[in-house]
């Protein structure tokens, strides 16, 4: 593959970057610092779409910025595979910058300024993420992704965001320093580099238990994917503002450690080696046990953005679970379920939001005939939870198709139950939230209590994540494209 | 800033007319002695530090056989203070002017330049005018360190 | 040999300008800014010409007085001795404009008195790392050490105590280093590190030797304070007087540090360390894992910020004394790059937290609630020079990790592996704490939609205190990209022959 | 037993400068007071100081102070002088011991100010308090 040497992916990295400049800049005028970040949002975007093209026609970009260490320089590049995650990353963000104003001032939350700057550097990490042409630049935007977001999960300053703050960065920080870093070095020496090649970097270099050892130190260690034992962090960093859950946990950082673990499977590890190791199999175990339990203790959450979180921890592994069959079907259905996934949750999570600010209503329990009031909410919450479980005619239904086509061929058939169990579950923790919005009936007393749709801010971006999460049932072809020159250019 | 002498106490240990009178009689020739050391320190045994010490333990007697008061009256704190960083200034300097003057620190043939002499005549003044600068020096670090001690460190100066 | 002057202006520009400063400072304290800046900024670039010459034409060696060695006094301006003086001097520098301002207020009247101790310390780490004779680096050793003691004397409080333990424990080290020169001296009769190497070439191995170089060893331990050496270091670093210590903390360990290089390396040889003792290289090793778990683990139960600081520090020189201990060229240029990264972010909490102190008047940890609202760009550097200690990329600090990881890994020392990566934890729960306390106001009480946090005045501290900082913290990110070239340019060539 | 002694007669004075050493370090270790401590670290260096010395000794050296003009002429036989290295050594050490004792008197001044007294004990029950 020939890569062109090109300013665009640093662009797309420092736009979002430099725009806290002026956001921090123009904190007393809020219209102008919104207007920078819907700016930023749709400059990326349009950065992130012009670099499309090349990329589908089997180019893409490169950019050394430093070479820190020898053999691994602090790169750029722009291939099939993170095009896919920026294009959702930056499409999404348009939506959620939109949101968060609607949502923010609806509220009338404290130190805006702060939040849209975080924002702001948070997505240029998630973009840095995608565009990583090695392990070492992943890690750098990983790791300021997890600092960038402390500020937002934390946002609300009171003593359940402080011990929320610190059980995320324990997690998260804890297990980057503690096991990536030590992979990553252990990588770096066996092999003197740590570049992203098509068919891994591995093969050959090291004893079996060594391989298994690293994958388990990678697959643990970026614990933004939410594997149990560490996905605790997930649940309770919900603490935040709901745009921060819908877009961050929804979506950007999850994605990002699912990317990540992604990234390293298929191209430090490459699934040649993964097959013939057997290690493959054992990672789609280890992660079916993680997607079955998340899926139960959903069930027991009354907490709407708890059931959500639970809901989440359960779908990433659903990515794990594609790539680690290492079969053509299951890991198209892994790829594509990142983009699936994150169109229905961010749907989701932007209705949650935009219940409690026209309710205040954080509880299961507490929204029977809520459905009645709010009905354009209620319909893309269904429309959400139809994808997530994976029927047609949502996009959801084509990754778990894919995958399990994958588990068949694989002949795994406990896979098959895994993710025919796991969607049954999943239908049974969304539907009864509608069953109730629509047809339980109100409590008494609060049914005339004027509870109207969420401000226009917040209707509109939900609207569209739902109407595309429909949409990309019937034109899916861009990201199958994608997937398919990532997976086998 | 008050000025030290103002503050020390009179002391009158051993206040005798015999030790002062000879003190008083001793204290000049102690101090040639020094000079003496100082100035053939560097051909023969002695040298700048050992005829400070000399020069700085004349102060040091003087206020051992009068007071703190009589010594500082002689020999101020700020002299002394100026005399000591004089000292190594001039010593630093000597050097430092070697090396300007395009040769090697404390390469004394490089003084030529000043006054045309024969280099290893240089070389001799050289460290003539080094060892007066360590001389000055210690004299006053050694007077100084008595007044501190001394004074309970009610000087001005010190730590 | 060369007849260029310049790096000996290095060390001569401070020595005469402690002087100067005593001189003039007493005719009118408003001397003391303009010299002290100008013989510290004069220094700072003339170390950056050396260290360019001698990358371009290789070591040079300099002779005091034109006397030949091993008779006469040798400078040895190698790269890593370049280096040196271009961080001593550099750091020194950074650091004099907050303590200017910072002392104006402490000693109020002295400042002319402090300056020239100040100086003539600078002029003695120069010294240092320019100095080619074993007997010559214990003089200046001493004179480093005795102008620190008066420095950190000169603080409130408990400071003399804490200075006078100083004393002892210093003065040991030093005559510990006495003592094995002196062997060494017994036994090759020179004292010119190059001459000493040469005879202890063609020298059978005795318990003579190997004692001297427990001395030196020893005498150097206590000096840079490795565990379990270091009791001195908390008490005297975290009640110097705050301009003292934003010099004193990035310089003193780390110059150190370096002599313990030059020791091993100049005058012994990595063969005699770490092939006929290779024992013992793995047995410190393992100490210096020790001693970064241990500072670290105390280094947690502090409840002051400069205190905190300062176990970091001791937990630091452990990490540089198992980088050169690893015996290997990863090691080393883990340790050595860390020597320059751990000046620049001690360099950069301690004059964050002068900077606080100058504001709050105290560094507890309960002073410093609301900080990020109070000072900002403070706060905001502050940051980064924590980041760069737990070791974020692309902050300096993670590249010397990685370094370090690296030659760890390499020698098989997963002990020592394990301890940095247990430090780095530690270091990210220490800072992430402060963060924590400074970004939440109260704490207990949820105040979510209080609208009063406007009402907190920015007070940010004064522009002399906030420059250096905001410096410190962009020079940790620019030597984080730069790493690459800083390593490949300047500290392959420093590392010692041998690996 | 016999070659330990022999082993001590015949270097005695290594061996004094060793219990010197000890009794110093004891005294810097072991001693409550402050001042005793100092007086520790004095002994300790002079006993360094003093190995030096040793080690340029002759038997049958006389002092390093020979005529200008003898030594141009005839140069100097070594055998009949001591090695004035160290001593010249040891000259710079002294003073470096000097100055860390003056330093350290001023600091105890500023501890007696501060606490009254010197010893560590009381002090430490002053900062506890």
């Amino acid at each position: 593959m020939v890569y062109a040497h090109s300013f665009w992916p640093l662009a797309a990295v420092m736009l979002p970057l430099l725009a806290t400049v002026p956001i921090m800049l123009s904190g007393r005028s809020p219209n102008l610092r919104e207007s920078w970040t819907l700016l930023a949002g749709g400059g990326m975007f349009a950065i992130v779409a012009s670099m499309l093209p090349a990329v589908l026609a089997g180019g893409g970009f490169v950019l050394t910025l430093a070479e820190v260490v020898p053999g691994v320089p602090i790169q750029l590049r722009v291939d099939a595979l993170g095009m896919f995650f920026a294009l959702v990353a930056s499409f999404l963000w348009i939506f959620t910058s939109v949101y968060s104003i609607g949502y923010m001032r609806a509220l009338e939350e404290h130190d805006q300024t702060r939040y849209f700057a975080s924002f702001a550097v948070a997505i240029a990490a998630t973009i840095g993420v995608a565009f990583s042409a090695n392990l070492l630049t992943l890690y750098l935007f990983y790791e300021i992704l997890s600092l960038s977001t402390y500020p937002l999960v934390t946002h609300e300053q009171n003593a359940e965001a402080r011990a929320s703050g610190r059980k995320y960065l324990t997690y998260i920080l804890g297990t980057s320093i503690g096991l990536v870093l030590p992979a990553m070095l252990i990588v770096y020496h066996l092999t003197g580099t740590l570049d992203f090649t098509h068919g891994g970097i591995l093969a050959g270099k090291a004893s079996p238990g060594t391989l298994s050892l690293l994958l388990l130190l990678f697959v643990l260690g970026f614990a933004k994917a939410g594997v149990m034992p560490f996905h605790g962090w997930l649940p309770a960093a919900m603490v935040a503002p709901t745009p921060v859950s819908s877009f961050l946990h929804g979506v950007a950082v999850v994605k990002v450690g699912v990317f990540s673990i992604l990234r390293v499977v298929f191209d430090i590890f490459g699934p040649d080696l993964l097959r013939s190791l057997d290690l493959g199999v054992a990672l789609t175990y280890f992660v079916s046990i993680t997607i079955l339990f998340a899926s139960l203790v959903a069930l027991t959450q009354d907490n709407l953005k708890r059931r959500l979180a639970y809901s989440t921890i359960g779908q990433l592994s659903y990515m794990i679970l594609g790539a680690g069959m290492v079969s053509a079907a299951g890991m198209t259905g892994g790829v594509l379920h990142i983009a699936m996934h994150a169109f229905g949750k961010i749907t989701l999570f932007f209705c949650a939001g935009a219940i409690y600010v026209a309710s205040h209503k954080k509880y299961i329990s507490e929204m029977d005939g809520l459905g009645r009031q709010m009905p354009i909410t209620y319909v893309a919450f269904f429309l959400g939870s139809l994808s997530i479980i994976g029927m047609p005619p949502l996009g959801g239904f084509l990754s778990k198709w894919n995958l399990l086509v994958g588990a068949v061929q694989s002949q795994q058939m406990v896979l098959v139950a895994v993710l025919l169990g796991s969607s049954l579950l999943n239908a049974a923790y969304f539907f009864p939230i509608v069953y109730r919005g629509f047809f339980a009936p109100a409590p008494a007393g609060g049914a005339a209590s004027g509870i109207r749709e969420a401000p226009l801010f917040c209707l509109l971006p939900l609207s569209v994540t739902a109407l595309c999460s429909l949409l990309l049932f019937f034109y899916p072809s861009v990201f199958l494209q994608l997937v398919q020159r990532a997976l086998f250019p | 800033m008050k000025q030290v002498q103002d503050r020390a106490q009179t002391r009158a240990v051993g206040e005798s007319l015999i030790i002062q009178t000879a003190v008083r009689l001793m204290v000049p020739f102690i101090q040639l002695f020094g000079l003496y050391v100082i100035v053939h320190g560097h051909y023969s045994p002695g040298g700048g530090f050992q005829g400070g010490v000399i020069l700085g333990a004349s102060f040091i007697l003087t206020a051992v056989a009068f007071d703190l008061q009589t010594s500082l009256k002689r020999f101020t704190e700020r002299t002394n203070a100026i005399m000591g960083n004089a000292g190594v200034l001039l010593y630093t300097g000597v050097g430092m002017l070697c090396a300007l003057l395009g040769g090697l620190f404390l390469d004394y043939s490089a003084l030529v330049r000043i006054i045309p002499m024969d280099p290893v005549e240089w070389r001799s003044l050289g460290i003539f005018l080094v060892e007066v600068g360590v001389g000055l020096a210690v004299m006053s670090i050694m007077a100084s360190l008595y007044w501190d001690l001394s004074s309970r460190g009610e000087l001005d100066e010190g730590l | 040999m060369t007849t260029s002057n310049l790096h000996l202006y290095i060390l001569a520009a401070p020595l005469l300008g402690a002087f100067a400063v005593n001189l003039l400072g007493r005719l009118s304290r408003r001397w003391v800014a303009p010299l002290t800046l100008g013989v510290l900024g004069y220094a700072t670039i003339a170390a950056l010409v050396v260290l360019a010459r001698v990358l371009r034409d290789g070591t040079i060696s300099y002779t005091i007085g034109n006397w030949r060695p091993p008779f006469g006094i040798e400078l040895v301006i190698d790269p890593l001795g370049a280096l040196m003086l271009l961080l001593i001097s550099a750091v020194a520098l950074t650091a004099t404009f907050s303590s200017l301002t910072s002392i104006e207020r402490e000693l109020p009247g002295r400042e002319h008195l402090f300056f020239t101790m100040y100086l003539l310390l600078i002029a003695g780490l120069t010294g240092l790392a320019l100095t080619g004779d074993a007997f010559n680096l214990y003089v200046l050793l001493e004179i480093t050490s005795i102008t620190t003691y008066g420095l950190i004397a000169m603080g409130r409080g408990r400071a003399p105590l804490a200075s006078f333990n100083y004393i002892i424990m210093g003065s040991i080290g030093a005559c510990f280093y006495l003592l094995g020169v002196g062997y060494l001296y017994l036994l090759t009769g020179s004292l010119n590190m190059a001459d000493i190497a040469n005879i202890l070439h063609g020298l059978q191995e005795t318990a003579a030797l190997a004692t001297a170089f427990a001395f030196i060893m020893v005498g150097l331990w206590v000096k840079m304070a490795f565990f379990p050496l270091h009791s001195w270091l908390p008490n005297a670093y975290s009640l110097a007087p705050s301009g003292a210590s934003v010099m004193i903390a990035p310089l003193m360990t780390k110059v150190t540090v370096f002599l313990m290089i030059r020791v091993m390396f100049s005058i012994f040889s990595p063969e005699y360390e770490f092939i006929q003792h290779a024992g013992v290289q793995s047995l410190i090793v393992w100490v210096a894992a020790l001693a970064i778990v241990c500072a670290s683990a105390l280094a947690l139960a502090q409840r002051d910020l400069k205190r905190m600081l300062t176990y970091i520090i001791v937990a630091e020189v452990g990490y540089m004394v198992g980088g050169v201990w690893l015996a290997n060229s990863q090691g080393m240029t883990g340790a050595i790059l860390h020597i320059v990264n751990d000046a620049l972010m001690t360099l950069c909490l301690f004059l964050a937290a002068a900077a606080i102190a100058y504001r709050t008047g105290s560094l507890g940890f309960d002073s410093l609630q609301g900080l990020y609202r109070r000072m900002p760009i403070t706060m905001a550097a502050f940051t980064i020079g924590a980041f760069s200690m737990i070791g974020v990329p692309p902050t300096a600090g993670f590249f010397s990790k990685w370094y370090l990881i690296l030659g760890g890994i390499e020698a098989n020392q997963w002990g020592y592996v394990a301890a940095l990566l247990f430090s780095s934890l530690v270091n990210a729960v220490l800072f992430f704490r402060i963060i924590e306390i400074a970004y939440f106001r109260t704490g207990e009480v949820g105040h979510g939609h209080d609208h009063g946090h406007a009402a907190v005045r920015v007070e940010e501290a004064p522009l002399m205190m906030l420059a250096p900082l905001v410096l410190a913290a962009l020079a940790l990110i620019a030597v984080g990209f730069g790493s690459g070239p800083l390593v490949s340019g300047v500290i392959r060539l420093a590392v010692p022959g041998g690996f | 037993m016999q070659g330990i002694i022999a082993e001590i007669v015949a270097k005695y004075n290594y061996w004094i400068y060793v219990v010197l050493m000890m009794i110093g370090f004891y005294a810097m270790i072991g001693k409550r007071n402050l001042v005793k401590k100092l007086i520790g670290l004095n002994i300790f260096q002079t006993a360094i100081i003093l190995f030096y010395v040793s080690t340029g000794v002759k038997r049958g050296g006389g002092i390093p102070i020979v005529d200008k003009h003898a030594a141009l002429t005839h140069g100097i036989d070594p055998a009949t002088v001591v090695n004035p290295l160290p001593h010249v050594l040891m000259l710079t050490a002294i003073v470096v011991g000097v100055s860390v004792t003056g330093v350290a008197l001023a600091v105890l001044l500023r501890v007696y100010r501060e606490y009254g007294t010197l010893e560590e004990d009381e002090i430490l029950e002053k900062i506890g308090k």
